[in-house]
């Protein structure tokens, strides 16, 4: 059971990389923005999965942070700087 | 080699980009950045080491100072962002000025 | 260890992408990202204390600020030079070459150190049931080393008065924000709630699990952030006098209680029976405070107070 | 009971003036009260801690009642003692200085960022745990950058980015080699350390990135890049704390970690230190020698007289003890005579509108308080007798040319006939008859008195040697760098 999760973190591991492949290429903010979003989402689910892993309820409250905290940085993306940016 | 020296050196290695960003890069903000991830590479540092208890269990007293580590980063970041925002006025480019220093 | 190297590997390919990338944008994006990924090594570390504040402050707030600042910078302004352009490439060879260096002594160095090191962790665990709490990382920072953290919730306050002194000389006005659309709305109102709630149950938490007063501060001030990017300013009246005690009462409360244990001529003392509760006082106080503090921060500008000086 | 064995001066010292900035936030219009009051109440509990270590000998204190390793411990002997009273001195001038020097707007952001500063710098001297240490010293140093973007303009905004950039710098390589102490002997205490310390890899790791992070904080040649411009762009009271006392608390925590940890490393490091000192008073004082504007002049000079405090750590191995009463010595009167210089560059300033050196006749028919000031520190700065300048100076030629160091006897001589020169300029200038006739806004009496009786002080501390070098052994601070 513990392999599984463990080869579950990896490949979502690898997903994270792929992600900032597209943060990289762009070509628009957006496409960057959303990218990190995934980002967020997909060290969410590691992070369930490792607190799955060590038995660690507090992991749970960590994943739940990550997901608050990403929506205010969209927020912060689209309100302050998505119109000027685009414009550059 | 065990995880806890690895991902202390990985913090030298963080570290040390950071200080070469920071001289190298005029452009504020990213000397802000780099000092940022300075600090990351450092606290990895300091809680990686903190592993080496023997024991299930990390010495937690560097995860304190960790805290007040990154409380304190993050307002020198607020103060180094309002102060750049303020320079870029002035200078019209968000640049240190090298006009008035006469040294090399 | 696979996923340890290969987690190190992604740290430091982001630390050199987010520091080279010629677009600034880009680079506040790949800084957030490497924010997240140092989160997910904390819990690796077994630090989840540290992964809340990382998350919360480190990458959240920290990428809010950034994304704002600039925002600010002149629009007329040249993309920035990426490096030095004048230097010649001597330089970067060289610095390369000297940073190389030094980073194989620290190497060595930490190479060097006994495999196994203790450090404090017996002593925190022998003190652990005097601290009045059961969160050794809570007690490392309420009570062991509570002077570091009463100093520490001054530099924040401190950063506060820089950022609004250095805009106070500023003629220009406050940026208007544009008007909410339904959507920020939504968001805002199912957000703000949860936000709040989340920080009451951190700062709750924080005496038996990881969480505490600056992870739960933090929370409380990106309720206050999205509040501010939907439009919602303080109201004058509350603006003068009643914000600067919100700001000020973490430090206050601190300061006084340290006053208070001087009378028993030792500094910061906690009596062992009323610790847990004076702690959990001290950190209501501190996380109001902090939360203030960091909306303040991101805001900027001093908020107008009635009577019309900014 | 109070009064005996815990005296609570010292956490008085720290609390006070953090309350008071609280307070001058909290009611901006009362704010200059407070400020007098809480001066006034730190001179008083200086003279307090004083007699407490007169009579009980060295102070320790464990905060929170844990004591190190676990707990924070507070420390003072009779170099914590005077750091404190200097900076009490300091600080009431700068106090009464600043009362009529800002406008309103200034004001409310001046006071409590000079009263977080001054609560930094009292923390700073009476900590003995090198985290707690990196605290104060970030609280400290944004301060420090704060104060001198207070006076706003490109100048100013410039200066105060790249000293925070460097401080930050400093900060962060501090903090390396404390996170490197920490784990190679289990504690942030310096009197543990002290004990555990050994010949390893990490100890000399860290002596390199304590000693670079504060260095460059100090301001050692050629780390001193950030000064001038931050210096010499600041508001007047600005200036003058910054060179009199935010250099030498870094320079303060550089000497007590040298003696508590790295001296015995070092033989090298003490002579590269030595020549950096040495270059750093050449450059220094060729520089200011070159400057057209008063105040660049007084900060390049800064860079100078700081050369000063480094030359003598070469010397030490054989002169011991005496010597480094000297440098303490130097490093009082210079924080005494440069806050004067400061304070009455600013009153010229101020009151002609411009600090082009060339331009500064008239002044001493209508400022002789200022000049009066600014020649009388100017004395301490050459070293003339009977100025605390010139016991400092003294003692290190003396153990220069006892020890045969003739090349840096020699820099010392130069460096003084250097400040001879570029003080004369000043003052030639300044007694020129006037020619022109321009608008001058009148300088308040306290703005004038300040800076003469800081003056004062750095020329009386030519007679006090003895009584301060008896209360400088309390402790005996330089014990072991003397041994080694």
């Amino acid at each position: 059971m513990d392999r599984l999760y463990l080869i579950l973190t990896l490949f979502l591991l690898l997903n994270l990389a792929a992600g900032m492949w597209r943060v990289l290429r762009g070509p628009s903010a957006v496409d960057r923005m959303l990218a990190s979003q995934l980002f967020g989402t997909t060290a969410v689910a590691i992070l369930l999965l490792l607190a799955q892993l060590y038995e660690r309820e507090a992991l749970r409250d960590v994943a739940l942070l990550f997901a608050l905290l990403a929506a205010v940085t969209a927020v912060a993306f689209v309100r302050r700087l998505w119109q000027s940016h685009e414009h550059k | 080699m065990n995880s806890a020296i690895l991902y202390a050196l990985v913090g030298v290695g963080i570290f040390s980009l950071g200080l070469y960003a920071l001289i190298l890069h005029p452009h504020l903000l990213r000397k802000i950045l780099a000092i940022n991830v300075m600090g990351s590479g450092l606290f990895l540092v300091l809680i990686a080491l903190a592993k080496r208890t023997g024991e299930p269990l990390p010495d937690l007293v560097p995860q304190a100072m960790v805290i007040t580590g990154i409380v304190v980063a993050f307002s020198a970041t607020a103060l180094a962002l309002a102060l750049m925002v303020r320079v870029a006025k002035e200078n019209h480019r968000a640049e240190l000025s090298d006009d008035e220093s006469q040294q090399p | 260890m696979l996923f340890d190297a290969l987690l190190g590997l992604l740290l430091l390919g982001l630390a050199w992408l987010l520091l080279s990338c010629r677009d600034l944008f880009k680079a506040i994006v790949l800084f957030v990202a490497f924010g997240l990924l140092m989160a997910i090594v904390w819990v690796r570390l077994d630090a989840p204390d540290v992964a809340l504040a990382e998350v919360a402050i480190g990458a959240g707030l920290t990428g809010a600020l950034l994304m704002s600042a600039l925002a600010k910078l002149p629009v007329d302004n040249p993309p920035g030079r990426y490096s030095n352009e004048k230097t010649h490439w001597l330089l970067p060879l060289t610095l390369a070459l000297m940073l190389l260096l030094v980073a194989s002594g620290l190497g060595y160095a930490l190479w060097s150190l006994p495999v196994i090191a203790p450090g404090l962790s017996g002593e925190v665990a022998a003190n652990l049931e005097q601290s009045g709490v059961s969160n050794p990382v809570t007690a490392v920072l309420l009570n062991f080393r509570g002077y570091d953290t009463l100093l520490e919730i001054v530099v924040l306050l401190l950063a506060l008065l820089g950022v609004w002194s250095l805009n106070s000389l500023d003629a220009t006005p406050a940026t208007a924000e544009k008007p909410a659309n339904l959507v920020l709305d939504t968001l805002m109102r199912l957000l703000v709630p949860l936000l709040i709630l989340v920080a009451a149950y951190l700062l709750w938490a924080g005496a038996n699990s990881p969480g505490g007063a600056f992870q739960a501060g933090a929370v409380l001030a990106a309720a206050g952030v999205l509040l501010l990017l939907a439009g919602w300013r303080l109201p004058t009246a509350l603006a003068g006098l009643p914000l600067r005690l919100a700001l000020v009462a973490g430090p206050v409360a601190f300061i006084t209680l340290a006053a208070l244990t001087l009378l028993n001529a030792r500094l910061l003392e906690l009596p062992v029976e009323h610790a847990g509760m004076l702690i959990l006082l001290l950190e209501t106080f501190a996380m109001f405070s902090i939360g203030v503090t960091l909306a303040a921060l991101f805001l900027g500008q001093r908020p107008q107070e009635r009577g019309g000086s900014a | 009971m109070i009064l005996h064995s815990e005296t609570p001066w010292p956490a008085l010292l720290i609390l006070l003036p953090l309350a008071a900035a609280m307070l001058s936030f909290l009611f901006p219009r009362s704010a200059k009260f407070t400020g007098v009051v809480t001066a006034i109440i730190i001179a008083l509990a200086v003279v307090g801690f004083g007699w407490h270590l007169q009579s009980e000998g060295v102070y320790r204190h464990a905060v929170g009642g844990w004591g190190a390793p676990l707990g924070i411990d507070l420390y003072g002997d009779g170099l914590t003692l005077l750091m404190l009273a200097v900076t009490a001195l300091v600080g009431l001038a700068i106090t009464l200085y600043s009362l009529d020097y800002f406008n309103t707007e200034q004001a409310r952001w001046f006071w409590p960022l000079w009263l977080l500063l001054w609560a930094a710098l009292n923390a700073l001297f009476l900590s003995a745990d090198i985290f707690n240490l990196y605290i104060t010293l970030e609280l400290m140093g944004m301060a420090a950058v704060a104060l001198v973007a207070l006076k706003g303009g490109r100048d100013a905004l410039n200066g105060a980015m790249r000293y925070l950039l460097a401080t930050l710098l400093g900060s962060l390589a501090y903090l390396f080699g404390v996170v490197l102490l920490y784990h190679g002997y289990g504690t942030v205490d310096i009197a543990l350390l002290a004990e555990r310390i050994d010949h390893q890899p990490v100890a000399w790791a860290a002596l390199g990135l304590m000693g670079a992070g504060l260095l460059l904080k100090t301001a050692l040649f050629p780390l001193h890049f950030w000064l001038p411009a931050a210096h010499a762009s600041a508001p007047a009271p600005v200036s003058a704390l910054l060179s009199a006392l935010v250099v030498k608390a870094s320079f303060y925590i550089f000497l007590r970690l040298w003696f508590a940890l790295f001296a015995p490393l070092g033989g090298e490091v003490a002579w590269l230190l030595g020549l950096l000192g040495a270059l750093a008073i050449l450059w220094g004082s060729w520089q200011a020698l070159r400057q057209t504007r008063l105040k660049l002049l007084v900060a390049y000079s800064t860079v100078a007289q700081l050369g000063y405090l480094f030359v003598a750590f070469p010397l030490a191995a054989v002169a011991g003890v005496v010597l480094w009463h000297g440098v303490i010595y130097l490093l009082i009167s210079h924080a005494l005579a440069k806050a004067a210089m400061f304070m009455a560059a600013g009153n010229l300033l101020r009151f002609g509108g411009h600090d082009r050196i060339v331009d500064l006749n008239r002044s001493v028919q209508q400022l002789p308080l200022s000049t009066a000031a600014f020649a009388l520190a100017g004395v301490s700065i050459m070293g003339l007798p009977p100025s605390g300048g010139f016991i400092g100076k003294w003692l290190l030629l003396e153990a220069a040319l006892q020890q045969g160091q003739w090349a840096l006897a020699a820099v010392m001589i130069v460096g003084g006939l250097l400040a001879a020169a570029y003080i004369f300029k000043v003052l030639g200038y300044a007694f020129t008859p006037s020619t022109s006739r321009e608008e001058s806004i009148p300088i308040p009496a306290t703005m004038a008195w300040a800076p003469l009786l800081l003056a004062f002080a750095s020329i009386l501390l030519g007679f006090l040697a003895p009584a301060l070098f008896s209360l400088l052994d309390i402790g005996s601070p330089f014990e072991r760098g003397a041994g080694s």
